[in-house]
Parts: C-alpha cells; sequence; structure tokens
C-alpha cells in the first residue's frame, strides 16, 4: 500500500521536477511540455550505434534509474510512510547514489562514441569532487541524531532543524547534492556546450526517456534527501505531515534548478579544487563544532 | 529461514564467483572492472544476507568508487582498453591455473573437514549493531582505528609523492 | 555442521582460487590488482561469516573487517601511484617488461 | 558552562577558522581574543560568589576531560584573556607588514586556547596535554621567523629544555594518580608524607624548566628571537607563568622540605637572573632575564607558604612586563633593532610610549602606587613570616635591588641619546600598549577584593615592609640610573653576559688535576726505569755472554740434529696439504659459486614470477603449521 502511494508520489514529483526545468532552462512554464516531449521520444527512432558496447548501452539508463529508486525508498514522506526503514538509511542513500556514477560511466563506455566517454569520465573526476561532500554532512547529521536511519534522523530536529543548527553542512551538501544529479553548474558529464549532450550523446528514443526519467528521478532523492537531512523532513506547523513533504521537496528543487543556469559552468578541476581545499576543511570543521554543540548545549 | 538464508547465500554466492571469473575472461577491460565491481557487490549482498547490515552497505559503497577508480586506470593504462582487437593478456597460465585450483582444493579441504559445530546463535538488530561498532571502534579498538585512519593517510600521502610528475627546479 | 557457513566459506574459497589465478596470469598491473583484490574480498566473507555464524557477541571482527577494507583502499592508492610513476617513464604497465629488480 | 566552553573555544575555533580561511587574519583573531574575554569576565562574575563551576567532558574510557573553574582558576583565565586581547590588538599593528599574519594569528591563538585549557583543566591528563600543548605552541611561535639565521636553533633549544623538565612534571602526576587513585587535581593534593614530599620537588623541577629557573634560565633570553608580541604574550604573561601557577595551584599540598627548595630556587633565580639582566646588552634579553628573576620572586614566595602574594605578583607582572615589552617592540620598529646602543634615545623619539614605559618600570620596581609595589611587599611580608626567613629574605631584597636597579639602566638607555623622528604612526600598537599600562598602575587596587574571593589574608606586616620595598626599589633605580653595569657588576660582568654557563667550571674541575695527575705519573714512570730497568739488563747480558761461550758447540750439534728432523716434517705436511684440505676448501668455493648462480636464475625481477615464488612459500609455510600438531 505504502509502497504505491510513494511510487505515485515520486512520479508526481518527476513531473513537477520536470515541468520546473522546463521553467528554469527555457522559460517558459507548461504543464504539458513533459508528457509531450515524452510521448515524443518514444516514438523516435531507436538507433543502436555501431560496435557498440552492448551490454553497457543498455544496461546504464536502467541502472542509473534503480539507483534512484533504491535511494528514494529510504525517505520517509510522512509518519511511516516509507518503503524500508533501515537502521543505516542514511548509508544506504550514499551506497545507492554511489551507483549514480556507476551508471554513467557504463551509459557513456557502451555506445562507443567520444563525446559519452568523454562525458562517462568527467562525472567521475566530478565523483571525487563531491564524495566526501556528500558523505562528511550527512555524518555531522547522523551524529546530531545519534543514529543512522533517516527517520530517527527527521525527528532528531523537532526542536531546531539541521539547516540552522550546522548551517555549514547545509551549504555543503547542496552543493555536492548538484553535483551528483549534475545539475548546472557542475552538469559536466552532458555538459550542454562543449560535449554535445555528453552521456546522452549517442541516445535516442526510449533509452534517452528512461535516461531523462532516471535524471529526474535523482534529482527528486537528492530534494528530499536534502529536506529529510537538514529542513526537518515531514515536521512542520498546521498542515499534515505529506503536504509539508511535498512543499520542501517542490522548494528544495527549485532553488536548485533555479540557481544553476544563472551561475558559469565549473571546470572538474575548478570544482575538485574548491571541494577539495575548501570544502572538506569546512566539512571537518562543521563535524568537529557539531560535536561541540551536542556536547556542551542539548538542543 | 536458515533455508532462505542458505538459498539467498548460494545465490549471491554464484553471483560473485561468476562476474570474478569474468573478470579474467573477458577481453574488454572497462567490462571486467564493472565486473569486479559486481562481483564485490555480490559479496556485500552476502554481507546484508548475513545481517552485518553496515557492512554490507559499507562495501557496496566502497566498492563502486573503487572499481570505477580501476575502470579509468585500465583504460588510461591499456594498450587496448575496448577488447576489440582480441589479444592475449596472460602468462605462465598453465602455473597459475594449477596455483589457483590448489590453492581451492586445499581451503575446501580445511573447510569440509573442520567440522564446525553448533547452533547458531542469533544476532543484535541492525541498529544495535551499530551501535555496538561504533562503542568498539572509539572504546576498545580506538588504537588499532587510529593507525588505521593513519595508514590510510600515510598511503595518500606516498601515492601523491610517487604519482605527482617530476618537476623542474625553476618551474616553481 | 552449519550449512550457511559451509557455503559462504565455500563461495570464500572460490574467489581466493580466482583471485589467486588472476594475480598469477595477469601481464598488466592494474589486472594483478583486481586478483589482489579478490583474494582481500574473500577474506572478508570468511570474516564476516566467521562473525555471524560462530561468534557474532564479538565486534571486534567486524572492525577487522573494517581494517582489512581500509588495506584494500591503501593498496589500491599505492599500487595506481605505482602504476602512474612507471607509466610516465616507461610507458607501459606491462609487466613483462619490468626486469630491472633482475638479479 | 557555557562561559567556561566559551572562554576556551573562541580563541580555538577563530584559530582554527584563520588557518583555514587565510582571509583577515587580524579580524577574526580580535573577534576570538573578544570573544574570550567576555566568556572569562563572566566566569569570573559567576564564580565570584564562591558556587565553583565544573564540567566534565566525556572523553577516551575513564579520562574525561574535566574542567574547574574557581575563583583561582577563573582569574588566572581572566589574566590570561586580558593580556592575550591586549597584545593581540598590538600584534594586529606589530605583523602589519609580515606575509604569513594567518600562520602568526593562528598559531597564537591556539596557544590562547591550550592556555586556557591548562588554567583550568580540573585533571592531571588534561593537564599535561594542555602542557604539551603549549610548549608546543612556543616552538613554532619562537621559530615563526624560521628562515632567520639562528631562529630555529633557539626554537629547538627552548623547546628541549622545557621537555627535559616536562619529565619531572609527568612523574609528579602519575605518582600523584597512582597515589590518589584518581587523575583530579583537587582530589591528589590531600597526598602526604614523603609522597607528596618527591611529588613536590618533581614539580618544583617541572616549573624550574617552563618558568625559566636557574639553572634552566638559558632557553628564555635565547626564545627573543621569536616575534614580540610573542615575547610580551608567551614569554612574560602566559606560558612561563604556567610553572608559576603550577605550583600555586598544588600549594595545599606542599610539605616543608619541598616549600624550602622552591624559595632557595626561586631566590637564587631572583639574583643570578636580576644580574644578567642588569648585565645586558638587548633590551629584549634584559626583559626576558628579569621575567625569570621576577617569577623567582614569585617561588619565593610560594616558598614562604604565601601562594596568593605570588598570584598577586604573577597578575602584576603580567600586566607590567607585556607593556614593557610591546613598549620595547615599538622601539624595535623604530630602529630594527633591540641592541641597547642602537636604542640610544629611542625613548625620546616617542613621548607617549616612553611615558608608558617608565610607568610600567616604575610599577615593576615597586613604586607606590603602582600595581607591582602591593605584590612585592605581599611578598617581602610573607618572607619576613615565614620559618626560613634567614633564607628568604636577603634574597627577596636583592632581587627587589637588582629590578630597580637593570629598570632604572635601561629607562637610561632609552633617555639618553639622540632622538630620531619616527617614521609612522603606531595607533594599534598604542592602544594595546595603553590598556595594559593602565592595568600595570591600578591593577594594585584591585588586590583587596581579590584576596577576599580567594578568601585568603595576608599578613599585615606594619609600617616596616612597606618602607623596606620603597627603599629597596628606589636605591636600585637610583644605582641603575647612576652607576653603568661595568662599575656595579665589576668581576661578575662577563660570566654575567654569559649567563653564568654552567660548562665554565669544567676547565678548572677537571682538565687541570687531569693534567696535573698526568704529570706526576710521568715524573714517576722515568724514576722507576733508571733505578731498576736499566741496572738489571746491564748486569744479565754480562752474566749471559759467559754462559754462551762455554755452550756453544755442544749447542751446535743439538742444532743439525734438530733441522733434519723439521726436514721431513715438512715435506709430509706439504704433501698432507696438497692432497687434501686444498681440494677439500676448492671444492667448497666451487659449491657455493655453483649454487650462488643457481640462487640468481630465481631472481627474475619478473613480477609474476616473484609472486608465484611467495605463493609457493606460503603454501609451504601453511602445508608445515597444519601437519606440525600431528607430529608434536
Amino acid at each position: 500500500m505504502s509502497i504505491a502511494v510513494i511510487i505515485l508520489a515520486l512520479a508526481i514529483g518527476c513531473y513537477a521536477v520536470a515541468v520546473l526545468e522546463g521553467w528554469a532552462v527555457h522559460g517558459r512554464l507548461s504543464l504539458t511540455r513533459p508528457a509531450t516531449s515524452a510521448l515524443a521520444l518514444l516514438g523516435r527512432e531507436q538507433i543502436l550505434p555501431r560496435t557498440s558496447d552492448r551490454l553497457f548501452f543498455e544496461a546504464g539508463p536502467v541502472l542509473l534509474l534503480v539507483a534512484g529508486l533504491l535511494s528514494v525508498a529510504v525517505i520517509p514522506l510522512a509518519p511511516g510512510l516509507i518503503i524500508t526503514d533501515l537502521a543505516i538509511g542514511a548509508l544506504f542513500l550514499n551506497a545507492a547514489l554511489a551507483y549514480v556514477l556507476v551508471a554513467l560511466i557504463m551509459a557513456g563506455w557502451g555506445p562507443n562514441g567520444a563525446y559519452g566517454m568523454i562525458g562517462g569520465w568527467r562525472f567521475l573526476g566530478q565523483f571525487v569532487a563531491y564524495a566526501m561532500l556528500i558523505v562528511m554532512p550527512i555524518t555531522a547529521v547522523a551524529m546530531r541524531a545519534e543514529s543512522l536511519s533517516t527517520t530517527q534522523i527527521v525527528l532528531s530536529q523537532a526542536a531546531l532543524w539541521n539547516v540552522a543548527y550546522q548551517p555549514i553542512g547545509f551549504v555543503l551538501f547542496v552543493i555536492a547534492a548538484m553535483g551528483v544529479a549534475w545539475l548546472p553548474p557542475i552538469d559536466l558529464p552532458t555538459g550542454g556546450g562543449d560535449l554535445a549532450g555528453g552521456v546522452e550523446a549517442e541516445y535516442t528514443g526510449a533509452r534517452l526517456a528512461v535516461l531523462r526519467l532516471a535524471r529526474l528521478v535523482i534529482i527528486v532523492a537528492l530534494a528530499s534527501a536534502t529536506f529529510t537531512f537538514y529542513l526537518g523532513g515531514w515536521l512542520g506547523p498546521w498542515l499534515p505531515g505529506w503536504a509539508w513533504t511535498a512543499l520542501k521537496t517542490l522548494g528544495v528543487a527549485a532553488a536548485m534548478l533555479m540557481l544553476g543556469p544563472r551561475l558559469p559552468r565549473l571546470r572538474e578541476a575548478k570544482y575538485l579544487e574548491l571541494s577539495w581545499k575548501l570544502g572538506i576543511t569546512l566539512a571537518l570543521a562543521n563535524i568537529f563544532l557539531v560535536g561541540v554543540i551536542a556536547l556542551v548545549v542539548p538542543i | 529461514m536458515s533455508l532462505a538464508t542458505a538459498l539467498f547465500l548460494a545465490f549471491f554466492g554464484t553471483a560473485a564467483i561468476w562476474f570474478g571469473v569474468v573478470v579474467f575472461r573477458t577481453h574488454s577491460m572497462v567490462r571486467s572492472a564493472i565486473a569486479l565491481l559486481f562481483s564485490q557487490t555480490a559479496i556485500g549482498a552476502m554481507f546484508l544476507v548475513m545481517q552485518a547490515e553496515f557492512l554490507g552497505v559499507l562495501q557496496i559503497m566502497m566498492m563502486a568508487t573503487e572499481m570505477s577508480v580501476m575502470a579509468i586506470f585500465m583504460v588510461m593504462f591499456m594498450m587496448d582498453p575496448g577488447g576489440m582487437g582480441k589479444m592475449d593478456m596472460t602468462h605462465q597460465k598453465r602455473l597459475s591455473l594449477w596455483a589457483g585450483g590448489i590453492g581451492l582444493v586445499a581451503a575446501l579441504v580445511v573447510i569440509w573437514t573442520a567440522g564446525w559445530q553448533g547452533p547458531v546463535p542469533d544476532v543484535p538488530g541492525a541498529d544495535e549493531q551499530a551501535r555496538l561498532l561504533g562503542r568498539e571502534l572509539l572504546g576498545r579498538s580506538m588504537f588499532i582505528f587510529e593507525s588505521a585512519a593513519l595508514m590510510i593517510l600515510t598511503a595518500m600521502i606516498a601515492a601523491t609523492m610517487v604519482a605527482i610528475a617530476p618537476q623542474e627546479k625553476d618551474s616553481q | 555442521m552449519i550449512p550457511e557457513l559451509m557455503i559462504a566459506l565455500s563461495v570464500g574459497a572460490a574467489l581466493f582460487g580466482v583471485g589467486l589465478y588472476g594475480a598469477l596470469s595477469q601481464t598488466n598491473l592494474v589486472m594483478i590488482i583486481m586478483g589482489v583484490e579478490l583474494i582481500l574480498a574473500a577474506a572478508l566473507l570468511n570474516l564476516v561469516a566467521f562473525w555471524r555464524y560462530l561468534h557474532p557477541d564479538v565486534t571486534a571482527a567486524k572492525m577487522f573487517v573494517l581494517i582489512v577494507m581500509a588495506v584494500m583502499a591503501v593498496e589500491m592508492a599505492v599500487g595506481f601511484g605505482i602504476a602512474i610513476a612507471r607509466f610516465r617513464s616507461r610507458g607501459s604497465v606491462e609487466m613483462e617488461e619490468a626486469r630491472e629488480l633482475r638479479g | 558552562m557555557i562561559w567556561l566552553s566559551l572562554t576556551i573555544l573562541a580563541p580555538l575555533g577563530a584559530g582554527l577558522t584563520t588557518l583555514a580561511l587565510r582571509r583577515m587574519p587580524e579580524a577574526i583573531a580580535l573577534t576570538g581574543a573578544a570573544l574570550g574575554l567576555a566568556g572569562a569576565i563572566a566566569l569570573l562574575a559567576g564564580v565570584a560568589g564562591g558556587a565553583d563551576v565544573t564540567a566534565t567532558l566525556p572523553f577516551l574510557p575513564d579520562l574525561p576531560i574535566r574542567l574547574v573553574a574557581n575563583p583561582l582558576t577563573a582569574t588566572l583565565a581572566l589574566v590570561v584573556a586580558t593580556v592575550a586581547a591586549m597584545v593581540l590588538t598590538y600584534a594586529a599593528g606589530y605583523m602589519s607588514h609580515d606575509p604569513e599574519r594567518p600562520r602568526f594569528f593562528g598559531t597564537m591563538l591556539m596557544f590562547v586556547a591550550a592556555m586556557q585549557l591548562l588554567v583550568l583543566s580540573g585533571d592531571w591528563i588534561t593537564l599535561l596535554a594542555a602542557w604539551e600543548m603549549i610548549g608546543f605552541a612556543s616552538y613554532l611561535l619562537i621559530g615563526f621567523w624560521h628562515r632567520r639565521k639562528g631562529v630555529p636553533g633557539a626554537a629547538m633549544r627552548a623547546f628541549l629544555y622545557t621537555r627535559t623538565a616536562d619529565l619531572g612534571l609527568y612523574l609528579a602526576a602519575f605518582l600523584l594518580i597512582g597515589i590518589a587513585g584518581t587523575s583530579e587535581i583537587s582530589a591528589t593534593l590531600s597526598t602526604t608524607g614523603t609522597p607528596a614530599l618527591i611529588a613536590g620537588l618533581l614539580l618544583l623541577f617541572a616549573a624550574m624548566g617552563k618558568s625559566a629557573q636557574v639553572p634552566m634560565q638559558d632557553w628564555l633570553m635565547r626564545a627573543m628571537a621569536g616575534p614580540t608580541p610573542v615575547s610580551a604574550l608567551l614569554h612574560s604573561a602566559t606560558l612561563v607563568a604556567a610553572g608559576a601557577i603550577l605550583l600555586i595551584r598544588t600549594a595545599p599540598m606542599l610539605p616543608g622540605g619541598a616549600l624550602l627548595a622552591i624559595g632557595i630556587v626561586g631566590g637564587a633565580t631572583a639574583v643570578i637572573a636580576g644580574l644578567m639582566a642588569l648585565a645586558a646588552t638587548d633590551l629584549k634579553r634584559l626583559l626576558a632575564a628579569s621575567t625569570a628573576s621576577q617569577y623567582g620572586l614569585m617561588l619565593i614566595a610560594v616558598g614562604a607558604g604565601a601562594p596568593v602574594a605570588a598570584l598577586l605578583h604573577l597578575i602584576a607582572h603580567a600586566a607590567i612586563k607585556s607593556a614593557l615589552f610591546l613598549g620595547a617592540g615599538v622601539f624595535q620598529h623604530d630602529r630594527e633593532s633591540t641592541d641597547l646602543d642602537t636604542l640610544a634615545g629611542a625613548g625620546r623619539a616617542r613621548p607617549g610610549i616612553f611615558a608608558g614605559f617608565v610607568l610600567a618600570a616604575l610599577a615593576l620596581a615597586g613604586l607606590p602606587p603602582l600595581a607591582a609595589f602591593y605584590s612585592k611587599d605581599a611578598i617581602l611580608a610573607a618572607a619576613l613570616d615565614s620559618p626560613s626567613a634567614a633564607w628568604f629574605l636577603p634574597l627577596a631584597l636583592a632581587g627587589s635591588v637588582l629590578t630597580g636597579a637593570y629598570m632604572g639602566r635601561a629607562l637610561k638607555v632609552l633617555w639618553s641619546g639622540t632622538p630620531e623622528k619616527p617614521r609612522d604612526k603606531v595607533p594599534l600598537m598604542a592602544v594595546g600598549m595603553g590598556v595594559l599600562v593602565i592595568l600595570a598602575a591600578t591593577l594594585g587596587f584591585a588586590f583587596k577584593p581579590l584576596e577576599a574571593m580567594l578568601g585568603a589574608h595576608l599578613a599585615e606586616p606594619g609600617w616596616i615592609v612597606p618602607a623596606m620595598g620603597l627603599a629597596v626599589g628606589l636605591a636600585g633605580l637610583a644605582l641603575g640610573w647612576l652607576l653603568a653595569p661595568a662599575r656595579l657588576l665589576g668581576p661578575l660582568l662577563a660570566p654575567a653576559r654569559n649567563g653564568f654557563p654552567l660548562a665554565g667550571g669544567m676547565d678548572a674541575l677537571v682538565v687541570r688535576p687531569t693534567l696535573a695527575l698526568a704529570r706526576l705519573c710521568d715524573r714517576l714512570d722515568a724514576w722507576i726505569i733508571r733505578r731498576v730497568v736499566l741496572g738489571g739488563i746491564v748486569a744479565g747480558t754480562q752474566a749471559l755472554s759467559r754462559r754462551i761461550e762455554r755452550a756453544e758447540d755442544s749447542l751446535l750439534a743439538l742444532l743439525n740434529a734438530v733441522g733434519r728432523l723439521n726436514l721431513s716434517l715438512g715435506l709430509a705436511s706439504l704433501r698432507f696439504d696438497r692432497d687434501t684440505i686444498d681440494r677439500a676448501i676448492f671444492g667448497l668455493v666451487d659449491r657455493t659459486i655453483a649454487l650462488g648462480t643457481r640462487a640468481r636464475r630465481l631472481q627474475s625481477g619478473l613480477i609474476h614470477r616473484e609472486m608465484a615464488l611467495t605463493v609457493a612459500g606460503i603454501a609451504l609455510v601453511t602445508g608445515v603449521l597444519l601437519a606440525a600438531p600431528f607430529y608434536f
């Protein structure tokens, strides 16, 4: 039952995010555009590149979709409304998101095309940049909640949301999340300008539809992870839990999408330098501060 | 319950072994890296079946990264990463086969003749396990843990030093 | 006689054999590292199996698993560092061509 | 609780931020110092009522971090925070042209945090940790300009001296912990008897190292190689005070013997370091030596059983000496040197700064109503009352005279001479120094309430002690102003310049006696030879020759026989050699070479071959290990 509800909510969320992205990128807010473009993709001819690594070519998008769905599986939408409440949900989320990298490398390597392969390897460099920044803030969050279970983490923010409790971690996590979902300005694997679509370059038809859908799922997953870890999950006054969940998810997703196109694109070398020289230092400082606060002032 | 566990273990174990064999049979280097990744992932799944949730998920997570890095190194260093011209990249095959076979057989003999006894005790819940592991790491085994961390740091620095390009005196 | 333990250990043995074969038979440094990784994975599997089916109350076993994972990471890091250095100086990491240590 | 943590964590956080961001170090540093100061003030206000604040933070199993804020520790924390804030304000101006300011301010703040931890620590382990941290920070700061000549050496020397002394602290702490069974300081202070005596002496050893007492005073002079703010903060007010603080805090435990030893060491330092200060040719070295001697006076007070007097003098001295150092820094900033000859007349050039310097100097010399007047009187009174006044009082008086003397000398040097126009204004430095001077002037009036808060009442000595203190102070100032050190010290001048090197006596003690002994032995030998050996030899030869003549012919026959026998033996042995031994040896050599070549073939240098051999070896070992149980 709850699984069906969550899948439905996920579908709605993906559609909404697609609408938002269209609005952010093309500046036109049209509610039907995602549906029409999806139909167009499904109807289009499905080209299979020559001497392609067929297995990877087919498996890449599917694995990407699976990774996104798995990461959604540990997000509590409302009290009890969660697919599986693992005791180590936060870690599981990381593990699922790690496979985004594998899927993109496979999808980039599969079609035996230069642009795709460069896009895939670029994402590896991007991953090396954001990996630490997505794990360390979560560590600080788990330190406060004294548990890795996402539900516990949400409940631990009843008194004060983590966005106020550890703002450094919040900023770092959002930046890293934009890296995971290769949103602009960190959209190197599918760098629109220089790579002609990068990983997506060789994909057409239904495969491309799956790829885009998986990307939407991942955006939703990261938005929901952000509000679960930092914005108090379903907690909130007046409205019921699921409503807060919906609002926060769309809010975070909108913020991520609107922020991107207004910034210049970041080279992966620059991104690496920033996140290792500055980001990791700040993340460590964040962990230290959270530990000290947790010891000194019990909130 | 025990039967289901055994079946799952056997399934994932078979998968792990099969992928492990694929690693050395395929010609495409990226494929072999990804095969190794899936073999390790299957092992992580076996951890999960054995109710070691934390370790299982950790294994699955770490291996995804490690093997992707492995893959890019393959592509960088192999003369034929795609495995198009099916060139043979092995030597002393017979010796290796014998060594592997003997190792396998010896291990199997030891395992099957050891005669492990006893009813299987059951384990605490996952959250309890995580708590116990944390207490262990930051309590009794803290020193070992810290030294492992130090080892990693040293290896990072050493690897960077080895890999960094030798540059002229006047270049900095 | 504990069937699950038997299965797990046998899988570990098989992985060990395969990894040994790979580490001995491959000509490329990276492939050799892959073989070593398989051997270490077998060790991990055995550790967890022993922990689960013989001593679930000994948390130190899982600590050992973590240490072995650290060892895997370190081994990869150093191995690849050496690989990069060699590739830069010799242009290949084919171990057939590495005879400098000849006695 | 909050204030306690703020006092320690504000400097720490600011330091880490400075090191991480490397931007705007001054602003961050001053914010951190100000927050720390606010925390310290609030802390003192909180504990003034008498309710101690204690915090026990979980750390290693069974080793919590204990922090305790009682009136004593809170006062010390306030002193540290105040001096730190002022010195950092000053440093913002002093270091303004240095490219590596982030490193400087970061390390300084780290040191402040460690010092607060040391002052507020209620647990021996915490104290040891903080002790190490301040030592390390001092090493880093002394060696801040590590590219200049001689600086690394000075830093290393300071580090080694203090490290050696730390051994005493370790032994003392472990002894106390072992006896009391807990690592809480307040609980270990109930130790009595011989252990207390041993622990007290060990603690004295540690304090001698950190507070630069004789014979370990040398490192402090060399530590002046660091930047002047470092000298002002570490080597006058805080780090050097750690030793005295240690003794003040453990004073309730110390038995009579330890107290006597402490007082003697302190008195000796007060005099010897005072002489060194009088003979110094460098302003900063002069101030450093005077620091050592002032801490000697504090140790006298502790030894006389009046730790509160020592505390008062510590507070007064912290403000005064920091102010003096900061003034010296301004003059150094003008003349690019701290050499007294170069600095001649530097005071005239900056009347304002010089006025502050004079005020602080007079305060140190002990003129009423400035701060050190009261504290020094308290020390003299304590020395007078103590059972061993015969030891302490003369030493304390001598120390006070010397204080006045070297201060007078410094003032004269700075005043007389030709002024040059100063290049630029130094507002920040002036602010930092001015506040400290004001404190140095007025702190004295805060001593009464402070005593009341500490719950201690000092001896009321009537009119004699203040008169004595004033007299010696004025006398010293007059001497220093009127007489040159060469006239004043006479033969003591040279050794005082060299800091009374311990190795000086080595020549007289060891080398000359050795040479004398050697000469004696030589003469003895000659005599024996002349008398015995030669005579014996002469007589013996004559007798021998006579015998030989007689035995000659019989000897010839014997020789022929022996010769023949030898010949045959030689032939036999030759044959044996060639046939047996040679073959054995050469065969062995051949086999060895062959084996070597064979073994060499294994060393192919190919990874896979080597690895195969490794696997074989492992298999062998495993087999042996598995088979062993069946045989043994």
